[in-house]
């Protein structure tokens, strides 16, 4: 994947997204005779994939610190979910793929809006204070997701159609990495690691930190808000307390584990804690204590990532 | 009139318990300049050690009386103490040197560990264990006002050990090394203060104040379980934001007034149901306008 | 006469109730190359901090191009042709050297995030223009062949230089260079002003200098500000103020030769 | 070896160990999927109900199984997290054989599980969850308790009728789907009885403090209140509404009844009243077996409802399998839906069109630190 930073690597980067919707096209051709199990899982892994992904471009890329992308997954995932329960039943079951377009775009853009809304304090916070403001933004759309009875309150949304499938999935998890990677991997692009590093001297250099920061978390929730559509279609059911602050744990764990702007590092991380529950699922009861002590020793062994490896060097220039 | 004094009297009580949680989160960070979410699980491991220690202490010091409450708290701020220095020596201490981010994320996997082992059911189990009571209680009744006992003890205890944090730090030789610590670690060390230990007392103060929280928070709301500290530790933790972080009597303030805030908003038909939200409502706002906090003072980088 | 490039009049900062720099004017003009000098905490960098827009100005104005930069943030002044490095070297640590001079390019970059997505041949051709002339810069330097190392694994010297050539990437009408001389031995030093000098010519900028330096300063400036306690004390040419008694008196006399490392 | 390569060679590993596990289909039991919060936030209820199915698992095994076959129940955990269940569920349908899936007791972990259930039409059966929604899925989704209308309605008329109250507040945990549908469902009743809702406040279930709510339900003067949360929460509200000198009576449904309820509660629960499912104190023969044998398997425990529906929900499935003669979900499914008086451990139980079990309702009031039976309501 395209993580290097060499323009060599923009066909590259083309190539793998093509690649990526054509393996998930003819994947999903053959799902029906998967296992719903394992097929389920690998819909969970694409979409973990997006989220982790579009975190490392607020996270790992522009170095802000957000704990709250499981309220923009809740924003997407709602707003998709609404969509398609009020107009799929009126229009012909042909349409499906055209509705479950437009909803999943239409949640990423509410989730973006969203995105847009916690970027402004981000101006103004930094580190610990930035965090705290993050989470408590996810909270607040928990609660207010909670008390809104027309998305079914704290019972929940329910009668979702089952849209998601292993070529959405993975298509559109091909589409964030190759976003997020081409985005960041270009002379515009690199106004993001410049902010993350030293946001004066970036400033100092003409780059907008403003500008760039604010891009990453609409970008970010976008995707999130993507993500939570193809959530929303994939499980069928929705309730409040599924987007709540330990769901946006997991994600940044997927996306420190992954080594923070990598973007390769990060899918592999975000495959690997998604499979990682159902290994240990016949130790169900000591999962999250294995998994608390993972984090722990990950940030004293590791704390750059589990799939980092030094730049290449000398990258033959284009 | 008497709704509002009663809902004031609610929420003072309530914001005490808060503001003292907070003290514990503000006092490392002044110190460490991170946040220790641990804190809110060495609170409940200070109310389960009271659980555990009450029917012990029992056969001795008959309760509830005050000296049996005061001997299971001594106790529970012992262990706790213990808890908190070797947390501190396991986990944080070996990441001294690193960013803040690691640490940060750290703190949240020591958080998760404690909560999950102490679900597990050979430790304490997920379920909801009576506290005994420990303190006798008696509610004064002044026409129509409430006041209970517990809450009584509460806002005195908050007030006492505000006052002695403030001591501790400003007119002890320790509070002078924790000071220095907090304002350079390094030239700190090169004056010949003693990192490590200042560090550990911190902890250690820190883990004491949330024990003696967690068992104040059981007596109001007499029903523990492992995760009974996540909640009033995120409250305290927004308290300690909004007051300053890093800052003792901006963390009493910002507990009061989060406190007084979500009893207000509690007792509102309609405005009850967003009561979670609130807190972080006001939080985000207050540091829209004040990025440091109310007390906190605002730091110019140095270009 | 020509309108100056950057003029600050009676230009007045204060940090609650310290006064940092105090009714400083100064007037810079196109292709000069002027140096601004003073005791530690004198308020040199903090001047530099409100010539790029980092800090406002309490009171008094600064012009650029006879335009008011007040509120105007620091990436805007750069585009309007501000540039700097920093006392404390700032590079990008997790860039590669040319990486950084390619951030500092995005400035002036014709293709942006559309064209980034996208990636058509248009893309391709710009990135590439914008390689060459990255590379252009970093071999004037002789930087070129460190190109893909981390820019925070080179030598001292070489990351004062890398930060040069960050800063005139930006394409800056007036460079500013903090301390560029800090830590550098005597040949390192004498290279440094052929450099300056070289960089003033070649790309027909004005250079503001604060230097502890003398032999840097007098060496290469062609006039010199002093401040004392956020005070303009002198302002001339380097004879004149190494002959001014209140510039000696304040300043060389005293400490001509010591090196003051972490002024603020 | 190349670092770049170890990568996707290591996760590759990982993906082919986890994938190539086989079904435990093999030795000829008939495998019952079970899925229920055994821990995370509601793991109380969850290993209650888990607790009642393993008995009634154990005691049919005991007794030589089901069609003369060993049952064998599969139990997963869903860590009382969304987004967990479908997983487990679908694992348990797909990859374990499960014939029929039991769970769970909240109900948005089974309405979450419902649409797998019933995509791959393999009948589930609720243990206890009241919220009406769950079984309107689809035609393979049954449950062994009854629903929130029917609970609401028996405590409205019991607080009308016995208490003899006009005014009342209702007190409600947002936070919950079950205290938000029985809230609904009760303030229904009891404005068609003629009452009025004085005040209506809300908490968030795991809240400690409920003093704020408490006061403007004391300054409104209501009758009674109406507190349909879990009986952790009940619990502290009840010790702080006697703080704040609320004397009145608090009623509320099934998810009051626990041991724990009178354990922190003690005398501030005196006299308060609800709704539930069976009485331990009961004397009919199926209670008093169930009660022994629970409390001789886990060491002197009082079953509460939840242990009692999961011991219930598990019986209840067994008897269809044995009605239907197979272990064919088809069979088993028309089976369930043919259940007329089932005699089970919280009452005789038919299935209705709507697959909801149409049972009675019992009242307990806390007595002298007991649950103390005071009345049936019938459907």
């Amino acid at each position: 994947m395209s993580s290097s930073l060499n323009p060599s690597s923009i066909t590259g980067a083309k190539r793998w997204l093509i690649a990526g919707v054509l393996l998930a096209v003819v994947v999903s051709m053959f799902s029906t005779q998967f296992n719903r199990y394992y097929l389920g899982i690998l819909v969970d892994i694409g979409i973990n994939i997006i989220l982790a992904v579009s975190l490392n471009l607020i996270n790992g890329h522009t170095g802000q610190f957000s704990l709250g992308h499981a309220g923009f997954m809740a924003v997407g995932g709602y707003t998709a979910a609404k969509i398609s329960l009020v107009i799929s039943p009126m229009l012909p079951p042909a349409l499906q793929p055209v509705i479950f377009l437009f909803a999943l775009v239409a949640g990423g853009a509410l989730a973006a809006l969203a995105g847009l809304g916690v970027g402004v304090p981000s101006l103004r916070l930094r580190g610990d204070y930035l965090a705290i403001v993050t989470l408590g933004f996810g909270e607040i759309i928990r609660v207010v997701v909670q008390n809104m009875e027309s998305v079914g309150a704290a019972s929940g949304l329910k009668g979702i159609p089952k849209y998601t499938t292993l070529g959405w999935t993975f298509g559109l998890a091909a589409l964030t990495i190759y976003f997020v990677s081409a985005l960041v991997n270009s002379t515009y692009g690199r106004g993001f690691i410049a902010v993350s590093d030293d946001e004066v001297a970036a400033s100092s250099m003409g780059i907008n930190p403003v500008r760039y920061k604010v891009t990453a978390f609409v970008t970010g929730a976008f995707f999130a808000g993507i993500a939570g559509g193809l959530y929303a279609h994939h499980k069928q059911f929705l309730s409040p307390t599924g987007f709540d602050f330990l769901k946006s744990i997991d994600i940044v764990v997927m996306v420190i584990l992954g080594g923070m702007g990598r973007t390769a590092g990060v899918v592999v991380a975000a495959i690997i804690l998604t499979l990682l529950p159902e290994v240990l699922r016949q130790f169900s009861e000591y999962r999250m204590i294995i998994y608390s002590l993972l984090i722990i020793v990950l940030m004293m062994a590791r704390p750059q990532g589990l799939f980092t490896w030094t730049r290449k060097k000398g990258g033959a220039p284009a | 009139m008497d709704w509002l004094l009663q809902q004031l009297i609610n929420g003072l009580a309530l914001g005490s318990i808060y503001a003292l949680i907070a003290l514990g989160y503000t006092m490392v960070y002044g110190v460490l300049r991170f946040i220790n979410f641990a804190h809110a699980d060495v609170l409940m491991l200070g109310a389960y050690a009271a659980y555990f220690l009450a029917p012990a202490v029992c056969t001795v010091f008959p309760l509830p009386s005050l000296t049996g409450a005061l001997i299971v708290t001594l106790l529970s701020v012992m262990i706790c103490t213990g808890i908190g220095i070797l947390i501190e020596f396991l986990a944080y201490r070996p990441l001294r040197q690193r960013p803040r981010l690691t640490v940060l994320i750290t703190a949240i996997g020591v958080s998760l560990f404690i909560e999950f082992t102490c679900q597990h059911k050979a430790v304490f189990g997920a379920d909801t264990k009576p506290f005994p009571q420990l303190l006798p209680v008696h509610d004064f009744n002044l026409g129509g006002l409430v006041i209970g006992s517990n809450d009584l003890v509460v806002v005195v205890t908050t007030l006492v050990m505000l006052a002695a944090l403030w001591f501790i730090v400003q007119r002890t030789k320790m509070g002078t090394a924790m000071r220095a610590v907090s304002f350079n670690q390094q030239a700190a060390a090169l004056m010949g203060i003693n990192i490590n230990r200042i560090i550990s007392f911190t902890f250690g103060l820190g883990s004491a104040l949330a024990a003696i929280a967690g068992i104040l928070y059981a007596l109001k709301a007499p029903g523990i379980d492992p995760l009974m500290g996540v909640q009033p530790g995120l409250r305290a933790f927004i308290a300690a934001v909004l007051g300053g972080i890093g800052n003792l009597p901006g963390a009493a303030l910002g507990g009061l007034l989060l406190g007084l805030l979500e009893t207000f908003a509690g007792g509102i038909s309609g405005l009850s149901n967003y009561r979670d939200g609130i807190a972080f409502a006001i939080l985000i706002l207050i540091l829209l306008f004040k990025p440091a906090g109310l007390l906190g003072k605002a730091t110019v980088e140095k270009v | 006469m020509s309108q100056p490039l950057l003029k600050l009049d009676s230009a007045t900062i204060r940090f609650g109730g310290l006064t940092a720099v105090s009714n400083f004017s100064l007037e810079v003009n196109p292709s000069e190359l002027i140096g601004l000098i003073g005791p530690n905490g004198a308020g040199k960098t903090t001047a530099f901090n409100m010539i790029t827009g980092v800090y406002q100005p309490t009171e008094g104005h600064i012009h650029l191009n006879g335009r008011s930069i007040a509120g105007v943030k620091p990436h805007d002044l750069t585009r309007q042709g501000i540039a700097r490095t920093f006392q404390n070297i700032r590079l990008f640590g997790s860039l590669s050297v040319i990486d950084n001079v390619r951030a500092a390019m995005q400035l002036h970059c014709k293709h942006g995030v559309r064209a980034s997505l996208w990636r058509g041949s248009r893309f391709k051709s710009l990135e590439k223009e914008v390689e060459t002339r990255a590379l252009e810069l970093l071999d004037i330097f002789k930087l070129g062949s460190l190109r893909d190392e981390d820019a925070k694994s080179l030598p001292y010297g070489d990351q004062r230089r890398l930060e040069i050539v960050r800063a005139l990437a930006t394409r800056p009408k007036l460079l500013l260079l903090d301390e560029p001389a800090a830590g550098m031995n005597p040949t390192e030093k004498e290279e440094l002003m052929h450099l300056i000098r070289f960089i003033k010519d070649k790309f027909q900028i004005a250079v503001m200098l604060v230097e502890h330096d003398m032999t840097v300063v007098m060496g290469i400036c062609e006039r010199i500000a002093v401040l004392e306690y956020g005070i303009k004390i002198a302002e001339g040419a380097p004879q004149q103020i190494q002959r001014d008694p209140k510039v000696i008196a304040a300043y060389l006399g005293t400490e001509t030769d010591k090196e003051e490392p972490g002024d603020a | 070896m190349n670092r770049r390569l170890l990568l996707p060679c290591a996760s590759a590993f990982v993906l082919l160990t986890s994938f190539t596990g086989c079904g435990k289909n093999g030795d000829g039991g008939i495998v019952i999927g079970e899925f229920a919060s055994l821990t995370g936030k509601e793991a109380t209820f969850g290993i209650s109900s888990h607790e009642g199915t393993l008995l009634a698992i154990e005691t049919l095994n005991a007794a030589g199984g089901v069609l003369g076959k060993k049952v064998e129940l599969l139990t997963e955990d869903n860590q009382s997290k969304a987004g967990e269940t479908s997983n487990v569920v679908n694992k348990l349908i797909s990859k374990d054989g499960a014939v029929a899936v039991l769970g769970e007791v909240a109900s948005s972990r089974s309405l979450e599980a419902a649409p797998i259930c019933q995509q791959n039409g393999i009948p589930m059966v609720s243990p206890a969850s009241t919220n009406p929604k769950v079984t309107e899925t689809g035609d393979c989704i049954f449950r062994v308790c009854f629903i929130d209308p029917f609970q609401g309605t028996v405590m409205a008329n019991f607080v009308t009728k016995t208490l003899k109250a006009t005014k009342v507040a209702v007190f409600t945990d947002v936070k919950s789907d079950y205290s938000k549908g029985l809230a609904k469902f009760f303030k229904e009743g009891f404005i068609k009885n003629g009452g009025q809702i004085v005040a209506e406040l809300d908490f968030n279930g795991g809240d400690k403090d409920f003093k704020a709510q408490l006061t403007a339900i004391k300054s409104a003067a209501p009758e009674a209140v109406f507190v349909p949360g879990y009986y952790t929460d009940v619990a502290l509200i009840a010790i702080q509404a006697k703080q704040l000198g609320l004397t009145i009576p608090l009623c509320g449904g099934d998810g009051w009844e626990s041991q724990t309820l009178l354990d922190i509660g003690k005398d501030a629960v005196e006299g308060h009243y609800f709704s539930t499912h069976y009485a331990s104190d009961a004397a009919s023969p199926g209670v008093v077996a169930f009660v022994s044998d629970y409390k001789k398997r886990f060491n002197g425990k009082v079953p509460d409802a939840m242990a009692a529906l999961g011991y219930d929900s598990a019986m209840f499935l067994a008897d269809a399998i044995k009605r239907a003669g197979s272990t064919d979900s088809v069979a088993i499914r028309d089976a369930l839906a043919a259940t007329k008086d089932f005699e089970a451990v919280t009452g005789k139980i038919a299935i209705n069109a709507q697959r909801d079990a149409v049972k009675s309702a019992v009242i307990l009031q806390v007595k002298d630190g007991k649950f103390k039976y005071l009345e049936t309501v019938a459907p």
